[in-house]
């Protein structure tokens, strides 16, 4: 299998779709002529023209709801956020428009977007642009939320994103873009609503989406060198629909559980794993369920101090040995 | 023109009457501007306004009963008893909806628009904003995204003169008119008086063929003017207008009377057809009563379903068609 | 002691800030002329005119963040959002000035606004207008948030929210506004940060915030009354900051707990309670702690609908019944 | 002008050289701007921008130390390296940031205006935003604002033709010019080439008038240009303009060459002069920068602080002064 990069892995996605389907359009700043701020998109808007790949101007409220109102009529928009901190711009049309709409007109509607771009701290540029909202998305139900932490998941969720006849905000992270991994030429889709095993081990359950999967690869590799632990790693890959079976299996295996995360802890993702696994699995449980996420403040700017707010491995190992 | 006015009196009384809840918000005075606009629509063309939408609902062609059964909250209501009065839905007429967040639609009919035109379908989408609506970003954005991606959408204010208790001076600051904030975009905007129809009509009409033949968005800005409180709920309807002001309008402005007045000088309607008409649309109103009061209410487990399609539609696989879609 | 309604409580708080300090404002959309959507400001405009009582047009986007700039220079806006789903169009302008402006400046600038309203479900009004994000608030560091249960609460906070140098974001409930408590006529403040146990019990703790917290008041009577079950009633009041001592000590004594919140339940106040409770009183757990929240869909209007995807008394008190 | 042309060289260099994280947006090209608008105001007058915040910084007096430690992430730095360079404060310069969310800034202006209002100050607050921030929504917002309070504001367009690699015509639809836009919120606007420091100033010094003795906002927009890309880490800076454009603006409409020959022209400067002030910026920047290098970095703990007023100052209780105020 070929390694392709992250953001190569998210490209072909969209060119796959876009071949497959008509109705799908790419929108967003900067995406065609200049081939996306992240270059996601590249060479896109060169192969497909401006009517697939739709440049747009800074009116992220005005374009995600243009976006929703298209594909009630079943145009399949694939919007790009700069960075989803601007969501905040868009926040009533992702969440009342795209997020209600079927609801409240009965299941008439549908409305087939997807929203995506980096949703990451870690590279500096201040708590403004280092909103990490999964979250804030998936408390609403009518929305799905995915956070691929690897480029196989990012394309095979991705195309399932886009065929999907539901609002799916679709988070990547600019310090994955870069890095590689293997990928099959063949066509393949990932469901939403399955977490995947990363690493398998008997002794300590760690859970985590996105980039915190890697930390969690790398502590679970410390922990094993360093201490004999065996840590089983659990990607959640799409946070909703969530795959509570996969959590509580290993849980039930392992016994013990360490949650970790890049988003701030209060109310995040980890809050409602950490009350779904005690109330479904009380009785298997070793230890608390120990958290793991970023430093709960606004982003700092100054890099080794982001650094240090964001996750690291080490932490993970610290909380680990504590609960082991 | 009737029957929006006798269905809302009914669900007036029904109101009163406890049978539904929440907000109500009537089109009573307005409903020239919903049946002029809409009138000269065609197969192509599609509707989406705000929370004052049961005189579009009506005219767009959605059944009493449907409407009146939604306003109940009732199974059989267009939207499962999910929506209420503020969400009203009929695509299958072209019509998206009944939107609570002022403003809030108007983005939505602009990428209605977008469909149209990528699918390469000359339509238009009427999108209806009130008088209040104008000062929220997102209809600016629109305005912006309209004319430069040159889209078929027409926005048309109704400008009842207040937004809740009010007036346009103290909401909105502008030289002549809101309309001409269209200009800033390089939109063609137009004005007119709702209650003379003929005026509507030729002023629509002109934004639909703009809409069609160009691809190129209009604002235009209809005058008109309610005569309940914003909301049912709204005991101070009379503080922030004055009694004398309300019937003034009612007695010399009622759109509904000036249009039956006209036809019948035009020797098109007779006083009997018009009170036919009149007589229809309440019996039409009072069996939409009572078909809504009689409807049973959702079950508990219709809370969970139309929350995803996928969950609502189990059985289909991988390959399974994706839902119903317009174009489909 | 007078019984005070919830919203004749607010009405007073706000009058005797505005007296004591002149640069407390209030501003929002009918609140002057109209004297309030929900008449929380009833008769303010009459007493203190124009300059401390301010009508907006329907901009919350551009309101909210004026006040913010307006309160970065020492002005006090208590800014009232008719419905706190309103949030939405304002959602960059609370999180990233009024949320992250402190910290960005390295603490060189404050932001002393008060936002208040209703946010609750239970008025037919529909998904749009049944938003409780509570718990999107709360995620942010930077900023307050509050939500209180009585007219006694909801006085002595918004005094305190409106004094505080910080953002608070201040959730009161429509459902309340006509329900009466003993106010006392003298000046009271009360503390953010500071739970309240509304009622003592021995054998579970119910945690809950906002109208929540009359629900379990209500099981509470029902568990004693029908299966001589005492349960301690523990209110919030302040969800951040959030007196997790308070909380802990009522489950160190009745070692069990079911949580109850009218929001969603993923990733809700709830979750995170459930995970902080699990994590520092893991030991002390007789059963796992149970959630009653709002039935996970968008708000739905049919009324008596409505009613059964809220919390009812009997919903906790089954849940306290299987935890015991 | 020659301070923020050497600063940003020098901060140029340093981020190439891994001194600094993330965006650095070089205002290099626009200088006159700031400087010209800037130098008319007084002890009341205020300033609040966006993410190209360098020259704003500079042209309100702050050092070029506190601005480049906090580029490099420094405890020093103006915000205690916790902004970095999209967000440099000096409140006690009545300088309001540097914000990184496109137009986010500018209801903040409007509000500082309010607050100037409200407590009877004559001042103005002079509010920047880009080409491509006048299609956010809540910029619209503020103008509407701005016109029905009566807020002195002034809303200063930098036009500098791109928004990131999109130019002013692909992103927004208007007629002559932007700030034409006004007009629909009935408020005084004007326009003006930034390279014309005596033309800038007089139309400032017009709408400074309006806003401190009418109470009136005013929108001016004022071309100019960027040399750089958007953003440092921008490669595409050469791919969405030709570099003859942009040796065409470096040649013949470099604002600080213009206006150094200008006022050598008028004899008011000599070409000496012009060389001290160059050789002392590039002196000040570059002990700037070592200023910046040699400063340690935020403590671990240092994360913690500066979030909650209360939390850092634990000591005051219920009566104590309640953190420093602008108007204390
Ligand atoms: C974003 C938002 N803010 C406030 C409201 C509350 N609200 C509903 S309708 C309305 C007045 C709107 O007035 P206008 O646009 O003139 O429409 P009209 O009611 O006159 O039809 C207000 C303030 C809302 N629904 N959404
Ligand atoms: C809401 C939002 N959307 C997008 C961005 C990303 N972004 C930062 S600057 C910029 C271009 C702004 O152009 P303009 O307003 O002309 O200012 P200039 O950079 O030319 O000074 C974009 C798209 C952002 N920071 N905020
Ligand atoms: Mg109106
Ligand atoms: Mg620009």
């Amino acid at each position: 299998m070929a390694l392709i990069s992250y953001r190569k892995a998210l490209n072909d996605a969209l060119a796959e779709e876009i071949l497959r389907d008509e109705n799908v359009v790419v929108m967003g700043e900067e995406v065609a002529e200049y081939n996306g701020a992240y270059k996601v998109t590249e060479g896109l808007w060169g192969r497909f023209g401006s009517k697939r790949i739709v440049d747009l101007p800074i009116s992220e409220g005005g374009f995600v709801g243009m976006a929703v109102g298209a594909s009630m009529l079943g145009v399949r928009p694939v919007v790009e956020l700069m960075f989803w901190s601007f969501a905040y711009v868009a926040f009533d049309q992702i969440i009342n428009n795209a997020g209600c709409v079927r609801y409240m007109s009965g299941g008439q509607i549908n409305c087939p977007i997807v929203i995506r771009g980096p949703a990451n701290g870690g590279t500096n540029v201040g708590a403004t642009h280092s909103h990490t909202p999964e979250n804030l998305f998936a408390a609403m139900p009518g929305l799905k939320v995915v956070a691929p932490a690897t480029a196989y998941d990012a394309k095979g969720l991705l195309k399932t994103a886009i065929r999907d006849n539901d609002p799916v905000m679709f988070m990547e992270n600019t310090l994955l873009y870069g890095e590689k991994w293997e990928v099959p030429e063949d066509e393949y889709l990932i469901p939403m609503g399955v977490a995947d095993v990363k690493r398998v081990g008997s002794d300590i359950t760690l859970v985590a989406h996105g980039r915190a999967v890697i930390t969690c690869l790398e502590a679970a590799q410390i922990l094993e060198a360093e201490n004999g632990i065996h840590a089983e790693v659990v990607d959640l890959r799409s946070i909703r629909p969530l795959d509570e079976e996969t959590i509580l299996a290993s849980v039930r295996k392992t016994h013990r559980a360490v949650l970790v995360e890049e988003n701030k802890p209060f109310c995040g993702v980890d809050a409602q794993l950490a009350a779904m696994i005690q109330e479904k699995a009380f009785d298997e449980l070793d230890a608390p369920i120990g958290r793991i996420s970023a430093l709960d403040a606004p982003a700092i700017y100054s890099p080794p101090l982001e650094k240090i707010q964001l996750p690291t491995a080490r932490r993970v190992v610290q909380k680990v040995l504590a609960t082991c | 023109m009737y029957r929006i006015r006798r269905f809302e009196q009914t669900s007036l009384k029904a109101y009163n009457a406890g049978k539904m809840g929440g907000f109500l918000h009537l089109y009573t005075g307005q409903e020239s501007v919903a049946v002029a606009t809409i009138s000269l629509l065609g197969e192509n063309d599609h509707v989406v306004t705000a929370y004052r939408d049961h005189g579009h609902a009506i005219a767009v062609g959605m059944t009493m009963n449907e409407c009146m059964a939604e306003l109940f909250g009732k199974a059989t209501g267009c939207s499962k008893g999910k929506g209420g009065s503020m969400h009203l839905f009929a695509p299958d007429k072209r019509y998206w909806g009944g939107h609570g967040i002022v403003a809030g639609q108007t983005p939505l009919g602009l990428g209605i628009a977008y469909a149209l035109k990528y699918k390469g379908i000359p339509g238009c989408c009427l999108t209806y904003l009130g008088d209040g609506a104008v000062n929220q970003g997102v209809y600016h954005e629109s305005l912006n995204l309209a004319s430069l991606l040159s889209l078929p959408v027409i926005y048309i204010i109704e400008n009842n003169g207040y937004s809740m208790g009010t007036s346009l001076a103290r909401s909105s600051a502008f030289k002549q008119l809101l309309a001409q904030r269209a200009e800033g975009y390089n939109i063609c905007w137009d004005q007119c008086n709702g209650e003379n129809i003929y005026e509507v009509r030729a002023k629509t009409q002109a934004a639909i063929v703009r809409a069609r033949e160009e691809s190129r968005p209009t604002v235009l800005e209809i005058a008109t003017y309610r005569y309940y409180g914003h909301s049912v709920a709204d005991a101070n309807a009379r503080k922030y207008r004055t009694p004398e002001e309300i019937d003034h309008y009612k007695t010399y402005h009622d759109p509904l009377l000036l249009w039956q007045k006209r036809l019948i000088d035009e020797g098109i309607l007779t006083e009997e057809q018009a009170t036919a008409i009149d007589y229809e649309a309440r019996a039409e109103a009072d069996a939409a009563s009572r078909f809504a009061d009689e409807s049973p209410f959702p079950e508990e487990a219709d809370i969970f379903k139309d929350i995803y399609s996928e969950l609502d539609h189990p059985a289909e696989g991988e390959n399974a068609p994706r839902g119903t879609f317009f174009f489909n």
